[in-house]
């Protein structure tokens, strides 16, 4: 088990967002985490990167507590996200917004290096002629590739994508998937995904957590999760 | 000496609470920071001088004028200089910051540095039980300072707009869910904070006379005041003002009259360090 | 990076083109300091009064060395650090042959360190620490009263002569304050008289905690040395607590009791009030202190209160006659000039002592009263040759 | 980078050399005054422009500098320049200090701690007069023995550079990068491992070193350590210089102390308005240019390109 959440809750005001969540993610997996709007979902992953203090509960990586750390300790940690409203630093070039990644991981290594590094991490993610960019100038699915190229600088062990498809035609959908499966299979890095576009996680996902109203519905193979009743019965009621 | 002391701490503490009111409103609804809140209090004053000592009016409706006078011009710093910055709370301190240093020059070229006071409504001084003499004009502004706090509160306990505002201070979300119009209770509770600033200042200014600069230590108490019994909490204002006022003319009677203001900003200090919500506040804003 | 370059050749130009002096002289200037601003601002408007009453009075007299005597006034704001910049803007960019003013002790002992280190004679006319003469600057002199020179000539004397029991003295924390304060508790250990000290701020609005210390005491006169609108403070909420009229209250500098709005802030509690003042209708010492109550009637429609307005115009005399005696501006020939000075002014003959080593040196110091409220009028008390009634309590 | 670029700087740094030479003293009065004024406003910009701290306690830091140097010096009888030192390094540990005081605390509770602050420091010096001489302002000795503008301004200049090479190795180095990022977004730099607290606390340390430094260069250069010094009014002129400037850029803090001083000295000549004229340009500012001089100036050479 990489990541294990016991009894996480998480109320805001008058808003119960999580109730006793519990949940794990294997080591070398990709797991979904479905639900509809409202459900929790990116309240959870703000909670497991420590941007959000629970309520209650507790996190677990790697067998060690983290619960209520800061969030730069936690992508120390190895732990990555992006966000599902993307936030690039909008004024700096695409090349600088991978650097504070980077530099943040190995501040001991020289510049030159870690450019060098940033710059083919850019051209991995396509935006290698976007280089010198301000961010601000790329438009939402390029700033979606920034943040996934940022996030790999930190070079985690898991990595938190938000909804990363939003906005892909279906053959971009489908070069993505095999993009994030790569990114497991040669990197080796665990995958934890909130994703709206149902076809594409049941395709890649190991597992799938289904969260409805703050709690956990089911955790199961895509397969059995299609086929139960309370998730389909969740996604109608909506 | 400890009668009389425990009598001016009162005294300055209603006055304290009253000025941190206004301070704690705009807080607690609009997550502003009104720097220029002193100087609001100064121009109160010099309307109320204004219109009662120059034009002649009764000190009553001169009093009023003037608080309404203040209102509006809190409604148009809103409108002008917060409402492009919501969200950004640095940038409307740095704002008003500026705008207190420009109403304080603009108070020195209209009005001159010269202190100005609008006349008593009493004049003499009374025997308190035998222990000590006070001034009459201070005791008039103890009880109405008092009686002012306590129509806030019935305000804000009874009435429907104070229900809205205690719902949007505590939750901004659920309350615009809930249908509040929040550019509109922005604006007015603005101008309510400019307001209660003005109404301290024309109770206050007979008693201490207004100069241009007089607003900033006003306001700066105002400051402790509203860290101090927890951001946005009007209980918390009341607390902190009369435990401010007793403290400082305790610390001044007994410890060093030259480290009366100290006492407020060490207690200020050491309140952040161990409970930074202040004593009656929010966990985080 | 191209950018910020040229931002900062911008700035470079722009700071070029400020930077051009050049001044014709038709005229001798000289430099007056005093606070138009702050909490004495009300000295500068008397400063004012005299200084257009001393420049029409000189050049009507033909000027200095044929030209026409020209006043720049610094605003100092009652603040040291504005004061020592300002005398220095006087001498460095309005070319001023010499300085004169100052009512605030700070201000003045910032000042001397300028006047003797850029050598400009500057005579210091209403700030009263003895520091500022006891230097013994060359630069430096004044025409104008003294702390030790206040204290043991007038008020000690005065307390003396009124048999009061009890003092209280109360100074502001500025080196006149502290400096009188410790000077009269001097005076009143040597009279054998009981005494309690405090010192105070001076822009407090608030005196109640002080006065129920200074009540305790019991103390049947209060010396009060705060200089500006504090002390109107003091002297209303001494009523308003009971100090007074158990305790006669003296201010201990004078101009803030007569003041325009000394009234306005005080009320009924201005009554019975003591201050020092250097002037009143009925003790004129010279001609000249006649033709300037006249010519300030005439004027400014009312008559002459700040005795502070007068000073200044005595000092402005002073200057003009030493500019013309010394038949030059250049500053050791205005100090010789000025060391010979024997002048009747509206204050009696100015004439600066010449003795090195006390705060005497270049120091003149001009008669003091002690004046009384009684019923809104002024009562002297003080000395009794000029007396013109007796203390009411 | 271009050409022009490379020359760009020993020619401002050739010509502020050259500047004071055949002026008069006045002018060089404000020279010196507006280069206290860059380290001062370049400083604070580092805290409100790069890492998002609206201090008030900047200037009192300038006067935890000019007091510490000015009472070693005249009480003690230290060297001014040992002085300075001590007087940068205490006003450093308090900046540790109070940065890590604040560290727990949002936004506004900093502003109000350090204005609280501020507060403190003033009443203490006001009251320990027989230290400070309160009001009364502390003569202290000269950095050199004989009086000279032109040597002050000198001093004053390569204190300047210092302290703006220091910043601008800061601000492009992985640290700068790092301020860059948290004043875009600070929950996305948390989130890549950015020590957010870490860098709050240094650049309060740094700033405070360096309004220390210049505190206590500007006391030895008026010979009078006063109240003023640390005083909300220096603090606010500081803010109004940066804002003006462009707040959050390097060269904006610079333009705007020199622009600012040498303005409000022709207004001056125009009586006491000049507070108000540039509280009132200040205002109008904050408002409507928020990115100040610099912004316009960018926006100005952007838009004839489009």
């Amino acid at each position: 088990m990489l990541l294990e959440g016991r009894k996480i809750s998480k109320r805001f005001g008058g808003v119960q967002a999580l109730s006793e969540v519990d949940f794990h993610v294997e080591e070398g997996s990709i797991t979904g985490l479905i639900g509809p709007n409202g459900a929790g979902k990116t309240t959870l992953f703000s909670i497991v990167a420590g941007a959000l203090k629970p309520t209650s509960g507790r996190t677990f990586f790697e067998g060690r507590e983290i619960t209520g750390l800061p969030a730069d300790q936690i992508c120390r940690r190895g732990i990555a996200r992006t966000f599902q409203i993307v936030r690039p630093f909008a004024s700096m070039s695409c090349l600088e917004n991978v650097l504070v990644a980077a530099v943040n991981r190995h501040p001991e290594r020289p510049r030159a290096a870690l450019e060098a590094a940033a710059r083919d991490l850019l051209g991995q993610v396509g935006l290698a002629d976007f280089a010198d960019q301000e961010a601000r100038h790329l438009n939402v699915i390029q700033k979606k590739r920034l943040e996934l190229a940022r996030a790999l600088a930190t070079e985690p062990r898991l990595l938190l994508l938000d909804e990363v498809l939003g906005g892909l035609n279906t053959q971009e959908i489908q070069e993505a998937v095999e993009d994030i499966r790569a990114l497991r299979d040669r990197r080796g890095i665990t995958i934890l995904w909130i994703e709206h576009v149902m076809g594409a996680i049941m395709q890649a996902a190991d597992r799938v957590i289904v969260l409805d109203q703050g709690r956990v519905l089911t955790a199961a193979p895509p397969r059995e999760v299609v086929s139960d009743p309370r998730v389909i019965q969740a996604y109608l009621g909506e | 000496m400890l009668a009389i002391s425990v009598m001016n701490g009162l005294v300055i503490g209603v006055i304290y609470a009253l000025a941190a009111l206004g301070v704690s409103l705009v807080v607690g609804i609009m997550n502003v920071i009104n720097f220029a809140h002193g100087e609001l209090y100064i121009l109160a004053g010099y309307f109320s001088f204004l219109f009662a000592s120059t034009l002649g009016m009764p000190f009553a409706p001169a009093m009023g004028l003037a608080v309404a006078l203040v209102f509006l011009f809190g409604l148009l710093i809103e409108r002008l200089l917060i409402r492009p910055t919501y969200g950004n709370d640095m940038y409307s301190l740095i704002l008003t910051f500026i705008l207190s240093i420009v109403l304080q020059n603009a108070f020195l070229l209209i009005f001159g540095p010269y202190p100005n006071k609008p006349p008593l409504w009493v004049r003499g001084a009374s025997e308190i039980f035998g222990l000590f003499s006070y001034g009459n004009q201070r005791l008039a502004a103890l009880v109405s300072g008092a009686a002012l706090i306590a129509l806030v509160f019935l305000v804000l306990q009874k009435t429907w707009f104070g229900r809205i505002i205690r719902a949007t201070s505590q939750d901004r979300a659920m309350a615009e869910w809930n249908g509040v119009n929040t550019t509109r209770l922005n604006m007015l509770s603005f101008g309510l904070g400019c307001a209660l600033a003005a109404a301290a200042g024309v109770i206050l200014s007979p008693v201490f006379p207004v100069t241009p600069t007089a607003g900033v230590p006003i306001a700066l108490t105002a400051f402790v005041v509203v860290v101090l019994g927890g951001m946005g909490s009007m209980w918390g204002c009341v607390v902190g003002g009369l435990l401010l006022g007793l403290v400082e003319n305790l610390g001044a009677a007994f410890i060093s009259s030259g480290y009366k203001n100290v006492f407020g900003f060490l207690i200020l200090i050491l309140v952040l360090l161990v409970r930074p919500s202040g004593l009656f506040g929010r966990a985080k804003l | 990076m191209k950018r910020h370059g040229k931002g900062m050749a911008i700035g470079l130009v722009l700071a070029l083109a400020f930077c051009s002096a050049a001044w014709a002289q038709d005229t001798i200037k000289i430099g007056v300091v005093g606070p138009r601003t702050g909490p004495a601002a009300a000295t500068g408007a008397a400063f004012d009064e005299g200084i257009k009453l001393a420049v029409e009075y000189v050049n009507g007299k033909g000027g200095v060395l044929g030209k026409k005597l020209e006043v720049a006034f610094e605003d100092t704001a009652g603040a040291p650090d504005k004061a020592a910049s300002g005398f220095e803007r006087l001498v460095t960019r309005d070319k001023v042959v010499m300085v004169l003013g100052e009512s605030h002790s700070s201000s003045a002992l910032a000042q001397i360190e300028v006047a003797n280190r850029m050598k400009i004679p500057f005579i210091v006319v209403e700030a009263w620490a003895d520091e500022i003469t006891a230097k013994n600057y060359r630069y430096v002199f004044r025409a104008g009263p003294s702390n030790s020179g206040v204290v043991n000539q007038t008020i000690a004397q005065w307390v003396k002569a009124e048999n009061f029991k009890r003092a209280f003295v109360v100074a502001e924390n500025t080196d006149w304050g502290i400096g009188i304060g410790k000077l009269t508790e001097n005076a009143l250990a040597k009279a054998g008289i009981p005494y309690e000290s405090m010192i105070t701020e001076r822009n407090s609005q608030d005196h109640y905690v002080e006065l129920t210390k200074i009540k305790a005491f019991k103390p049947d006169v209060v010396l009060a040395y705060i200089y500006g609108v504090g002390l109107h403070y003091f002297v209303a909420q001494a009523g308003e607590t009971g100090v007074s009229p158990q305790a006669v209250v003296l201010d201990g500098a004078g101009p803030p009791s007569l003041w325009p709005d000394y009234w306005k802030n005080v009320g009924d509690y201005g009554d019975l009030e003591c201050f020092v003042s250097s002037m009143h209708e009925k003790v004129e010492l010279t001609p000249l202190a006649k033709l300037f109550r006249e010519a300030y009637t005439k004027k400014f429609g009312k008559a002459p209160t700040d005795y502070k307005s007068r000073s200044i115009f005595d000092g402005i005399l002073i200057a003009a006659d030493a500019i013309n005696r010394a038949k030059a501006t250049d500053a050791e020939k205005l100090v010789e000039a000025l060391e010979k000075t024997n002048l009747e002014t509206t204050r009696g003959t100015a004439k600066f002592g010449l003795t090195p080593g006390g705060p005497d040196y270049h120091q003149w110091m001009p008669p003091m009263l002690v004046i009384q409220w009684q019923n809104k009028q002024q009562v002297v008390l003080y000395p009794p040759q000029a007396a013109t009634g007796k203390l009411k309590r | 980078m271009t050409t022009s670029v490379k020359w760009i700087w020993p020619a401002v740094l050739v010509g502020m050399c050259l500047l004071p030479l055949g002026v008069g003293i006045y002018p060089q009065h404000v020279l010196i005054v507006s280069l206290f004024y860059v380290m001062m406003a370049a400083s604070w910009n580092l805290l409100a422009g790069y890492t998002g701290q609206v201090s008030f306690g900047h200037a009192a830091m300038a006067g935890i500098g000019a007091y510490t140097s000015g009472i070693l010096a005249a009480k003690a009888g230290l060297n001014p320049w040992i002085g300075i030192a001590a007087g940068t390094l205490f006003a450093a540990l308090l900046g540790l200090g109070l940065g890590a005081l604040c560290l727990k605390m949002g936004g506004i509770y900093l502003s109000l701690t350090t204005l609280a602050f501020s507060q403190i420091l003033h009443i203490i010096i006001v009251n320990e007069y027989e230290v400070t001489r309160g009001t009364m302002g502390l003569q202290v000795p000269g950095l050199i023995p004989e009086y000279s503008k032109l040597a002050y301004y000198y001093i004053l200049l390569a204190a300047t550079v210092l302290v703006l090479f220091i910043l601008y190795r800061m601000i492009h180095s992985n640290l700068g990068l790092n301020f860059r990022a948290v004043q875009n977004d600070e929950t996305a730099a948390r989130a890549v491992g950015v020590r957010v607290l870490h860098l709050r606390v240094l650049a309060f340390t740094a700033a405070s070193a360096m309004a220390g430094f210049a505190g206590g260069l500007y006391g030895h250069y008026l010979l009078l350590v006063t109240p003023e010094i640390p005083s909300l009014d220096l603090q606010f002129y500081v803010l109004a210089m940066t804002v003006i400037g462009g707040m959050g850029s390097f060269v904006g803090p610079i333009l705007g102390a020199f622009a600012i001083n040498i303005l409000a000295e022709k207004i001056r000549d125009y009586g006491e308005y000049h507070v108000l004229v540039f509280g009132l340009v200040a205002l109008a500012t904050a408002r409507f240019a928020p990115e100040g001089l610099i912004g316009v100036w960018r926006s100005l050479r952007r838009r004839p390109a489009r």
